[in-house]
């Protein structure tokens, strides 16, 4: 890069412990009880939207869903930093932070249920809707932090992958370009350790996942990914860097998917029990959990009624999504092109009326 | 003799593979303990241990690479791609190296290697699990493109995909992967890799297919049969290198061709079906070739997916258009 | 008016459309010091300085992924791919995200951007330099595909596609860059992305075809002319969305039709036309449709070059086979 | 890995500098007269074919070439750590090492002149032909390396790549496997500075390309690429532990690109010629000639007769080439498969009749 050496740190950054306990230093905002408390509503607004959507997929009401068990931390923690004139990213696993970034429950469900209109969200306009090709979005965020740059600075992209995504020719080829550009790209790798059936350990030889970022000469951390003021922390100090001086990032956020891959796996047949068991204790809600309460910010009551009126919005929501109208079917012509060319006015004609025949 | 699945005949054809050569090694995500995320590939680690059948990291483009290199080196890799809306990535090595090598050496190195991937819709899969994209690999010289349309074909297929010393692309349709039993002889025979099969004989039309859209044409000719007309059916069942000998043959006897194909219409491989007999077959024809086809849309997400999806009324739509010419 | 080469015309398109919005910006391997292998973005550098002519690193994945993120953020990317057998990478995006983008947001995304790369043969050039590949991308829906024959038709569809709100690939025949000159007005007048030009009318026979091969189609007509046949000469210039209004008005005249293509035959976009011919105008046929076009093997080295290359005297030998028949 | 951390060294491997002084460790190789004598005669080999391949393709005798000018220490250091059963998959100017390796120059002025016979060389069977789609070689070598390791080892895979093959997905893929799955693989980057025209700088940030091995979290080594005796010993160090131990390692070779990118470049417009000036001094031949001469090991004779039988050997190979029949036509549909298709016999008689016709 033009103007310094890479600043890579290894170390794995944490601010409290297990128990809420602190463990490293606590960022400003662990003093703010109203940001705290907002970051601990949102982890646990996005885990009763994984236990919905697991059951309606369970009655056939959504299709297939990757669940975030477990992950809350680091899709919440790095939205929570992020502007709203930032962009996101996604994969398919960050259902926290599209929420957070103002993408209705009732949208979500729409997507994950096979409706495109889903992806329309009427919050973050510039978002980009979850990615299904692993990693193949990353290539989209440098194009996107480059517009930032071009259009004058003061934004940033944010993209996130999974471990598995680390792997890929597209995650170094996109972090490459944003070392070379300069551009106000943060990378962050969720690694749950796991991609499906393929864990770390056989993903990669690599030190870390942040060491990929010497490949491309940016900026490298490590955080752990359960603990959502670490990785709010690191991630609001990298976009400050980007959206200031241009300056890209890659963050590997570690955490564990607690969770199946999918509604369609069956992670049994691959990972011990008592692996997934182990890590329980480690999971980021239950944290933040004991240090509201250690604050002696969190009583029973809020727990209560948190619980009641998250597990309310998203009934609702789900409601609202099971009410919707489906899409006339025309509806896969009308929005392929800005204005349907005449070569196919046919066969929608063909569609619309049910007749059979060509095309 | 079992009653296999379409995706047991698979399993049941690689495990045979590997037992009687060595050399056949298989790799790709989630092959190993899992068993693929189809179970194509399940027990097999078991039986033949991780240096042969093993999981890849997420990376397609290696995964066909590195069969490339497998195979020029004296392997039988046969690779699996989770998804065919994957294979894209995997088109730079299949169309720039797999097809070529023996090419480009004049035959010093060669590429006997297998990508199998599932492929078209129907299972109310996300986006880019629904896919059907053989037109891509069957227009590649050098490659062959294979599609089984039931258990039995899958086994006698696959087997001589492996056995081919050639690069081919083996598309398994995901659709058929568990919805009925056949009985399999596990004999080790293949089927031939350059012909059709007749799936049922017909004097007044010809309905030619591949894939899972053969179970659909079938149930069209069942319907267009209570109405007494006798439709033809042919399976492709090797794309590449086409053989049309069958749908030429049925054809000049029926006058009549409809073309089915999951894929969207346009520069789909029906395509070139027609083509081939508007040149060769033209005066033997009494109606329009007709291609029933999915729309040119991007495959949509699965509430739209049925509405995309060709199926036995548009397939007896198009055949009864055919009949109206005589 | 300035009489320009067809990569002339090129860079007089990119230089008026980059004049004329600056959200237009130039990416690729080699586009600006060196102005591209080809010299299309010669002095564009100088011009709209290094923000908006951009070298990218050797990657084509990321040139045509970032075109995406940069067209969905409002910008209007032009990506250069250096040769066509290098554009095989960029498939996945292409496929899997820039035709989809508007689909998949239901239009709140989409994806103006422009793909160019030289395609086709004839140029003596290294392997992978010389593919016709353009079937890939006619199959995919939410694309546009076109493809000039000349020096004016490149400056008008690629102001066009430019100018489009929807995803473009558009390819240059190489073969044509520097063969002649012909007057291009630079008046930024775009040409219509979904006709195909009448070049030659004619009663006896249509030929079609697109790009480098319109040069070899219109010496066929000319050398048919000679013999009294006359041939309507139809460059199809847009083949996705393929209009074929212009192709069958023809047809339905002469009832006899000759496809050009360089690619290989099998499932190429010729295919395409000969079925939708078959089916919608099968009873204005008098001949069976001859295809020209590569044989179905792997584009050679040079030495074998001329070998492949469909030429005139093969498409005049089709022309008449299709004048046997009356 | 397995076993043990990446062993990386960035520091820039050197034997011997400019004026053929010792600027570092001599590997035991540099003792040997013999042996040095050849790593001098298989550079001078190869640029004595280099200008032979230019004035051919100048008089239209031969397709557009790539030189190796300047970088012949590269191509020939590593070919002679390399044993005869190990495999090369090289990348499009790597002449000198297919050269040592056993191709003919004759079979080289085939390929570059556009024959597909030129690949089919009688030397070393297992070698790759020139790759021309850069890095798309890279996921073979690793396909290759792990037959070796099924195989039982003792076998490498060296495959090369440019500067500008470093930022493609390909190269990271590949890498990354032979780092996870532990197979003998040496890939070697010829870092000339230059791809096309885009200089180092802006193709990647990475504080140095070997720096890219970290993100597969395989070894590391740089070596002077000007220096035939640092690279053979670093490509000989390398291939001992991939044969040995199946350990993979990533060398960067740092040298310069002296002459245009191909024969259809004109380096002039994008390269100063200052910057070529000032790298002369450092080309491999004349720094080993000058080693040479200190030892006492090379005379005027010795020079005057090596360029004499180097220029006769290659003015002999360029006639023999020249004489050769041109395969017929046919021979693109020979070779496509093992046995031709049925379905390809009319296409294939229709091109032996010359009839024109369909297809
Ligand atoms: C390019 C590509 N290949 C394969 C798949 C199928 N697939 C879906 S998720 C997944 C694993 C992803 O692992 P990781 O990147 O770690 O993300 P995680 O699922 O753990 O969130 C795979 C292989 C895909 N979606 N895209
Ligand atoms: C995938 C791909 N993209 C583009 C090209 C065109 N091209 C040929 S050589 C080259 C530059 C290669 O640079 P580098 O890797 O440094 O190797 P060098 O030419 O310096 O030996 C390019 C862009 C190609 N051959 N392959
Ligand atoms: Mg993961
Ligand atoms: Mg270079």
């Amino acid at each position: 890069m033009a103007d310094a050496a890479p600043d890579v740190d290894f170390t794995l950054r944490r601010a409290i412990g297990p128990d809420g306990e602190v463990v490293g230093p606590l960022p400003d905002v662990a003093s703010d009880r109203e940001a705290v408390t907002a970051l601990y509503r949102a982890m646990v607004l996005t885990r009763s939207f994984d236990e919905k959507a697991i059951a309606l997929q369970r009655t056939g009401r959504l299709g297939t869903y990757a669940s975030s068990l477990g992950q809350e931390a680091v899709s919440v923690g790095v939205a929570a930093a992020m502007a709203a004139e930032d962009v996101l990213l996604p994969s398919f696993r960050e259902h926290g932070a599209q929420l957070q970034r103002g993408a209705t429950p009732v949208e979500l469900f729409q997507f994950w249920g096979g409706d495109e209109r889903g992806n329309d969200f009427k919050g973050p306009r510039g978002d980009f809707p979850v990615c299904i090709p692993v990693s193949s979005q990353l290539p989209h965020a440098a194009g996107v932090a480059l517009a930032m740059r071009l259009d004058g600075g003061g934004r940033a992209a944010v993209a996130v992958c999974g471990d598995g995504g680390a792997s890929k020719g597209d995650f170094y080829e996109a972090i490459n370009l944003a070392g070379v550009w300069e551009l106000p790209l943060v990378t962050v790798i969720c690694n749950n350790r796991w991609a499906i059936s393929t864990p770390l350990a056989r993903q990669t030889a690599a030190g870390t996942l942040a060491h990929k970022a010497l490949a491309a000469g940016i900026d490298a951390r490590r955080v752990d990914g359960n603990d959502v003021l670490a990785v709010r922390a690191v991630a609001a100090e990298c976009l400050e860097r980007a959206r200031a001086d241009s300056r890209p990032a890659l963050i590997e956020a570690v955490t564990y998917r607690l969770g199946d891959h999918t509604t369609v796996d069956d992670a049994t047949r691959y990972r011990d029990e008592a692996e997934v068991k182990e890590h329980w204790p480690q999971e980021p809600i239950a944290r933040l959990r004991a240090y509201l309460v250690a604050q002696d910010w969190w009583a029973k009551e809020d727990e209560t009624r948190l619980l009641k009126e998250s597990a309310e919005e998203i009934a609702a929501a789900s409601e609202t999504y099971l009410a919707l109208d489906p899409e006339p079917p025309t509806a896969m012509f009308d929005h392929l092109y800005e204005t349907l060319p005449p070569a196919l006015a046919a066969q929608r004609a063909a569609l619309a009326g049910g007749t059979g025949g060509d095309g | 003799m079992a009653e296999l699945t379409l995706v047991e005949a698979v399993q049941c054809a690689l495990a045979r593979a590997m037992a009687e050569d060595e050399r056949v090694v298989l790799l790709g995500e989630d092959v190993a303990d899992d068993g693929g995320v189809f179970r194509a590939t399940d027990g097999l680690l078991a039986r033949f241990g991780r240096e042969r059948v093993r999981d890849a990291p997420l990376s397609e483009v290696v995964i066909a690479g590195a069969s490339v290199g497998l195979a020029a080196a004296g392997f039988r890799p046969v690779a699996e791609i989770q998804f065919m809306g994957f294979m894209l990535s995997t088109l730079d090595q299949m169309v720039n190296h797999a097809s070529r090598l023996r090419n480009r050496t004049r035959g010093r190195l060669t590429c006997p290697m297998v990508l199998r991937a599932p492929y078209g819709g129907g299972v109310h899969a996300p986006e880019h699990h629904s896919e059907s994209m053989e037109a891509l690999f069957a227009h590649t010289p050098g490659l062959r493109v294979a599609i089984p349309s039931s258990p039995s074909k899958a086994y006698g297929l696959l087997l001589a995909a492996i056995r081919d010393p050639d690069p081919v692309v083996f598309l398994e349709p995901k659709r058929l992967y568990r919805a009925y039993r056949e009985p399999v002889e596990d004999d080790g025979a293949a089927l031939p890799l350059d012909r059709c099969f007749v799936l049922r004989e017909g004097g007044d039309v010809t309905l030619v297919s591949w894939g899972a859209m053969l179970k659909e044409t079938l149930a069209a000719a069942e319907a267009l049969a209570a109405d007494g007309i006798e439709a033809a059916v042919i399976d492709v069942a090797t794309l590449k290198p086409l053989d049309m000998t069958e749908i030429a043959r049925s054809v000049a006897q029926t006058g009549r061709c409809v073309i089915v194909q999951e894929a969207p219409l346009t520069a789909g491989f029906g395509a070139e079906i027609a083509a081939r007999l508007a040149d060769e077959n033209l005066f033997d024809l009494l109606a329009p070739i007709k291609r029933v086809a999915g729309w040119d849309t991007v495959m949509p997400l699965p509430r739209l997916e049925a509405h995309y999806m060709p199926d036995p009324a548009r397939i007896v739509a198009a055949a009864r258009e055919a009949m109206r010419h005589r």
